[in-house]
């Protein structure tokens, strides 16, 4: 069955009712910690105190409610550093998302419905771009570079594109095909008519679900970075830069590693699992995504 | 069939080529890499040497071209801080780079084929839905985190396994699981996904029309179809594997060239960095290559087509 | 009677609601005859045609009421795994619409043919190889034995129907469900398919089910007609009443609606409106709203009536 | 009024070139229908993507009315694709399932013209009229109609700027029996009532006896017979048109199939038989078809084939 014989695709607002709320919350508590940075955080994320240092969870022994997750070698409240944390993962992640998907949409929207030679230009420098794995290009760009947000990005971004120009390459090339697209093209109708009309509204669909589903990928990746030593720098904050410090004490604080780790996997997860369920809502052919 | 590897071949040359037009642009980024290449408080005469030594004065194309023909005849230069040429460093190291990616796909695939076929078998069962649930904690979880939790759990906690170092089949089990971990979730995403759409064609429905058993229907008729996306999946994976090296391989103090590299790049050792990331595009463009040629063995349709 | 079956109903449940696509049909099949189901999409021909070898939809299919006899045998009633092992492909087997899917690319035909015969522990070994050609062959195959290793791709759709064929009549079943099986077909491919089944029944003397919405093609190669309407059979006779004389208004509509070669009428006799929705049918005559010989009592559930030997209609007009 | 001159078409793919259309000639008449029947990929697929200038021919002209289109600059080819509207075959494919349908229908009014909202409305109410649905209908999506109502709206689509000529390709051959007779009798009706010209593409023979006035028989990408219906449908001179008709099922247990008439399968596009593209099939074939392809002869009643008396 074509896909077109699906019911007409309305923004569902009937289907908004059944909302994955739990998702939603994680997600929205990021936001505040990202919005309301120190200001409403317990302590001071960077603000030392060797008494409090190694300090358990709050409910284990020794540990005390000022310090909920505890506090890590210089005493400083992991509480405090996680929120601090958000704020980075929601920069990185916005800009991210939205270059690699402005430019890796044009790229394939260009590519998908003119086809021809600038169709194959773009296929083979897509080929080129994933034969450095994504993690080998960030090695050369900090060492050529100074290490920082904006390099995180500016990786993220090199990574990324071509996996938004691809998607959205296939799918207008399958729009394309359609022959409601053939009947405008033979009716007269103008090309930016037909993209207007009958492409973006589908392309938006596509790109509103990759950019939700690439939220946890980029977390992850500037994760991985910081980790490395080759993302986020001190004093900045980030979750992977915590495990990073976190790591060499992992015989005397396993919540060191821990709960900046949670951190991570709870908000990827929301953020994968509201992905998914956008992707369901608005364009059920991606399931295999 | 050899036209189709000579032209697959040729692409990957392409593609390598591309890769270090990419290498090659971005380590020119930053300005003067001489500065790189020396020591920091070389004296500018050995600056100007090296300049020249490198053809630094010459135009960025022509630089190119010599960076090109020396990685051609095996001279990234020497290390700087091994005293000994990049490459053979890099080359002593990708053994252990290519043990651990392999490990850790046949890890993720041995988890993601019958789970992913199973899911796709009891569609909505408990199989399935358990499946779910470990995708979707696999693709939240960074694979330096689960690499650090299996080393607080098996190895400090238990001590049932080493969580440092490389030798006995015994070092390889925890870096193979953390680095086999993430991709086990989109894998099984794609076997389930190919096997549904398998199970729901004209000719397996006529297999079960004609009495054909669902065991071998499964695992024989649809399997064999479903094996196409697997593939590539492998070549696409084997590549992941090669980038999640990098950090698995620092944690888990593997002596890779993940970890060279990433130690090479503090200490601003560019020639290993080059060389090694080139490798790495190498073994990825190889990987994909093996995958594409392949195809042939499990689709007769592609033997014929190209 | 090779096949007999009796007020079956199956149901479909879906999200909207139970969907009545078979609402009661009985018919029977004779040795060596072939039965048309007729009807147009979503009359319900090819669930019942996969209802016979209880291959309903996963989850939402279910025969709801009624009996499938195959040489007296009950089949309702059998175990899911005696049903493949001792029913689908032995006894009764399929042939499917389009022959560019049904059958399965990565595998060569010698393994595919030979697959039922096998799996019905039909032939084993060295006698399994020459049976597969034997097979071949008699679905006319050049040159067979030579083509055992090539895969589905390398033959034409004329071609692979006939392989088609070859699976189902290996074990030689009782019955063939041929659903569709030359509408995917050009014309000159198709009269060759109609030869081949035709063939076939003169060989084994198996009986067939044709299920299709071509008339032509039911004329040409049925010896009985069932045309099916909403769920429902409306009429059934043998082929030559229901051409010459149909007696109910479907069938006369269906017959005046399609042009015929030769026939220069000016305008076609349309039929106005659509089928009803099967979720909730009208609970009388089925057809009543698009028919023009209708009356008050077509509200009530139409009677059956024998109008010639075999012949019969489900109508008040004729009543 | 629209004359086909010569005119081909190959594509370049991997495997060698296809040659999907070879040298076809043939004019459709103003006011009148003209089908073009074959079997899959015999190429009359194309032929109508060239007509609705989706495709270029790759030699050969397509004229209409006169004017060649390959020479028309932007303004004459927007006022030809005005002339020139299409019906598909598939109604669930050729409507975008998004949009209203009063939008849809708008469409190809709102590119020529701009006309205020009230009017497009009008024109909207208007056509959907002729076509048989309510006004109501412009509000409502393609999915809340069934695939005959959906043909419909497709037609008004295509009705709305009144154009001259339509290309039909397989217009009810998606539908069922029953609904059939309903579009074809529409089709028949507006045609007489707006003096539209058809170009209707087709496979069932009987619909095309029943529908066209001229028709074009396709083998292989080259014209195998054309005339008029009557005279092509009474007296088929080609053994390939000959072929087709004798393997038609009736709807009538006395008919006897030929099954003989044409042995074998539809050979390659990629690789088409010499002289006679129809000579591996037919029965009748002598030494010179296997090596000069037939002329044309005959008029109007023209078959190409040298068994056939000029």
């Amino acid at each position: 069955m074509s896909a077109s014989a699906l019911p007409a695709r309305r923004i569902p607002w009937a289907a908004l009712r059944r909302l994955p709320w739990l998702p939603l919350l994680v997600l929205g508590a990021v936001g505040i910690a990202a919005i309301g940075g120190e200001a409403i955080s317990p302590h001071d994320p960077n603000g030392l105190d060797l008494s409090a240092s190694f300090k358990p969870p709050a409910w284990q022994d020794g540990g005390s409610w000022d310090y909920p997750l505890g506090a890590d070698n210089l005493g400083r409240d992991i509480l405090s550093r996680i929120m601090a944390g958000c704020g980075v993962s929601v920069i990185v992640a916005f800009y991210a998302i939205l270059f690699s998907g402005s430019i890796g949409a044009l790229a394939g929207m260009v590519a998908g419905y003119f086809g021809g030679r600038v169709d194959a230009v773009l296929m083979r420098l897509i080929e080129i771009q994933q034969s450095v794995p994504s993690i080998a290009l960030a090695l050369i760009l900090a060492a050529a570079m100074e290490p920082g947000l904006s390099t995180v990005v500016i990786v993220i971004v090199l990574t990324y594109w071509a996996w938004y120009a691809r998607i959205i390459r296939g799918e207008i090339m399958a729009l394309k095909g359609r022959d409601y697209i053939a009947f405008a093209r033979t009716a007269g109708v103008s090309t930016p008519v037909i993209f207007r009309r009958h492409l973006l509204p589908n392309i938006f669909n596509t790109l509103v679900v990759l950019g939700t589903l690439q939220v946890g990928q980029v977390i992850l990746f500037e994760a991985s970075l910081s980790f490395l030593g080759l993302g986020i720098q001190q004093p900045d904050i980030s979750w992977g830069l915590m495990l990073s410090d976190a790591r060499q004490y992992i015989t005397n604080a396993w919540w060191g590693i821990t709960m900046p780790g949670i951190a991570i996997m709870l908000t990827c997860l929301s953020a994968n699992v509201f992905g998914d369920w956008l992707r369901d809502r608005l364009d059920p052919q991606m399931r295999q995504l | 069939m050899l036209a189709l590897v000579l032209r697959r071949l040729w692409q990957g040359a392409i593609s390598i080529l591309g890769a270090s037009v990419i290498i090659f642009v971005i380590s020119r980024l930053s300005g003067d890499p001489v500065v790189m290449l020396v020591p920091p408080d070389a004296p500018p005469s050995l600056i100007a040497e090296i300049r020249t030594q490198y053809g630094l004065d010459q135009p960025l194309v022509w630089q190119y071209l010599l960076f090109v023909g020396h990685a051609l005849s095996g001279d990234f230069g020497n290390s700087y801080r091994w005293q000994m040429p990049a490459l053979k460093l890099i080359l002593d190291r990708l053994p252990a780079t290519i043990q651990l990616a392999a490990c850790g796909l046949l890890f993720s695939v041995a988890l993601a084929v019958p789970i992913g076929v199973l899911s796709a078998v009891h569609r909505g069962g408990w199989i399935d839905r358990i499946g779910r649930i470990f995708a979707m904690l696999g693709q939240a979880m960074p694979a330096f985190w689960v690499g650090l939790l299996l080393i607080l759990v098996f190895a400090v906690q238990l001590n049932w396994l080493p969580a440092f170092g490389h030798g006995t089949p015994a070092h390889v089990v925890l870096p193979a699981i953390a680095l086999g971990w993430y991709p086990v979730a989109a894998q099984t995403r794609i076997v389930r996904s190919a096997m549904l759409d398998v199970l729901d064609s004209d000719h397996i429905r006529l297999s079960r029309a004609l009495g054909t058993p669902e065991r071998l229907i499964v695992w024989k008729y649809a399997l064999r179809n479903a094996a196409v996306p697997l593939l590539t999946m492998l070549g696409v994976y084997f590549a992941a594997m090669l980038g999640g090296a990098f950090v698995v391989e620092t944690i888990f103090a593997w002596p890779g060239v993940g970890r060279t590299v990433v130690e090479a790049v503090f200490s601003r050792d560019f020639p290993v960095v080059q060389a090694g990331v080139l490798f790495t595009s190498i073994l990825f463009v190889l990987s994909n290559l093996l995958v594409d040629l392949s195809y042939g063995l499990v689709d007769p349709r592609i033997r014929d087509v190209r | 009677m090779v096949l007999e079956v009796h007020n079956l109903q199956t149901h479909l449940h879906l999200k909207r609601g139970i969907l009545r696509a078979v609402d009661g049909i009985s018919l029977s099949v004779g040795e060596g005859e072939t039965l048309g189901l007729v009807g147009e999409s979503g009359s319900g021909k090819t669930l019942t045609g996969l209802s016979l070898l209880r291959l309903l939809p996963k989850g939402s299919g279910r025969i709801a009421e009624g009996s499938i006899k195959l040489d007296g045998q009950e089949l309702t009633t059998l175990s899911d795994s005696a049903m493949a092992r001792d029913i689908r492909g032995r006894r009764i087997a399929m042939i499917m619409q389009d022959p560019m899917t049904s059958l399965n690319p990565v595998f060569s035909i010698g393994d595919q043919v030979s697959n039922p015969l096998r799996n019905h522990n039909i032939a084993h070994g060295a006698t399994l190889r020459s049976k597969v050609i034997d097979v071949l062959t008699q679905v006319r195959i050049p040159s067979a034995e030579k083509r055992l290793g090539d895969y589905p791709h390398q033959f034409s759709g004329g071609q692979r129907q006939r392989i088609v064929a070859a699976m189902a009549i290996g074990c030689t079943p009782r019955l063939l469900v041929a659903d569709e099986p030359t509408t995917a077909l050009d014309v000159t491919i198709q009269v060759q398919i109609i030869a081949l089944l035709r063939q076939i029944q003169a060989d084994t003397g198996t009986g067939i089910i044709l299920i299709t919405h071509d008339l032509g093609v039911a004329a040409s190669l049925c010896h009985r007609i069932a045309v099916m309407y909403a769920g429902r059979i409306v009429e059934t006779g043998p082929v030559r009443r229901i051409y010459k004389s149909p007696a109910h208004p479907y069938t006369q509509a269906l017959l005046a609606a399609i042009p015929r070669l030769g026939d220069k009428r000016a305008r076609l006799q349309a039929i106005p409106g659509q089928p009803p929705s099967l979720i909730d049918p009208p609970t009388g005559c089925r057809f009543a709203p698009r028919c023009p010989a209708r009356m008050d009592k077509c509200a009530e559930p139409p009677p059956t009536v024998t109008l010639a030997d075999g012949h019969e209609a489900a109508c008040w007009k004729l009543a | 009024m629209l004359a086909l001159q010569n005119v081909t078409k190959h594509y370049k793919t991997s495997r060698g070139t296809v040659r999907a259309v070879e040298g076809v000639s043939f004019e459709v008449r103003p006011k009148s229908t003209l089908a073009l029947v074959g079997e899959s990929g015999c190429g009359k697929t194309t032929i109508a993507k060239m007509i609705l200038q989706l495709e270029r021919p790759t030699a050969g002209a397509i004229a209409f009315e006169g004017a060649d289109t390959a020479t028309m600059n932007a303004a004459q080819l927007k006022n030809y694709r005005r002339q020139v509207m299409a019906v598909f075959q598939d109604p669930y494919a050729s409507l975008n399932p998004r949009l209203r349908v009063g939008t849809i229908i708008a469409e190809p009014l709102l590119a020529h013209e701009s006309p205020g909202r009230a009017a497009v409305e009008k024109r909207v109410a208007e056509v959907l009229d002729i076509v048989g649905l309510p006004a109501t209908a412009a509000r409502l999506y393609p999915h809340e109609f069934s695939g005959g109502q959906r043909q419909r709206i497709a037609i008004a689509r295509a009705l709305a700027l009144r154009p001259r000529l339509m290309v039909l390709d397989e217009p009810v051959s998606a539908l069922d029996v029953s609904i059939r007779a309903q579009v074809l009798n529409l089709l028949a009706d507006i045609q007489l009532e707006f003096g539209l010209t058809y170009l209707i593409i087709a496979h069932d023979l009987a619909l095309v006896e029943h529908f066209s006035n001229d028709v074009a028989v396709i083998y292989l990408g080259r014209v195998a017979e054309a005339g008029p219906t009557e005279q092509v449908f009474a007296q088929p001179r080609h053994p390939y048109t000959q072929a087709l008709l004798a393997a038609v099922p009736q709807p009538d247990p006395d008919h006897v199939l030929n099954e003989a008439a044409a042995a074998g399968e539809i050979a390659s596009a990629l690789d088409p038989p010499t002289g006679c593209r129809f000579h591996p099939r037919c029965p009748l074939a002598i030494d010179i078809c296997r090596t000069t392809t037939p002329e044309p002869r005959g008029t109007p009643h023209q078959a190409a084939c040298h068994l056939v008396e000029a």
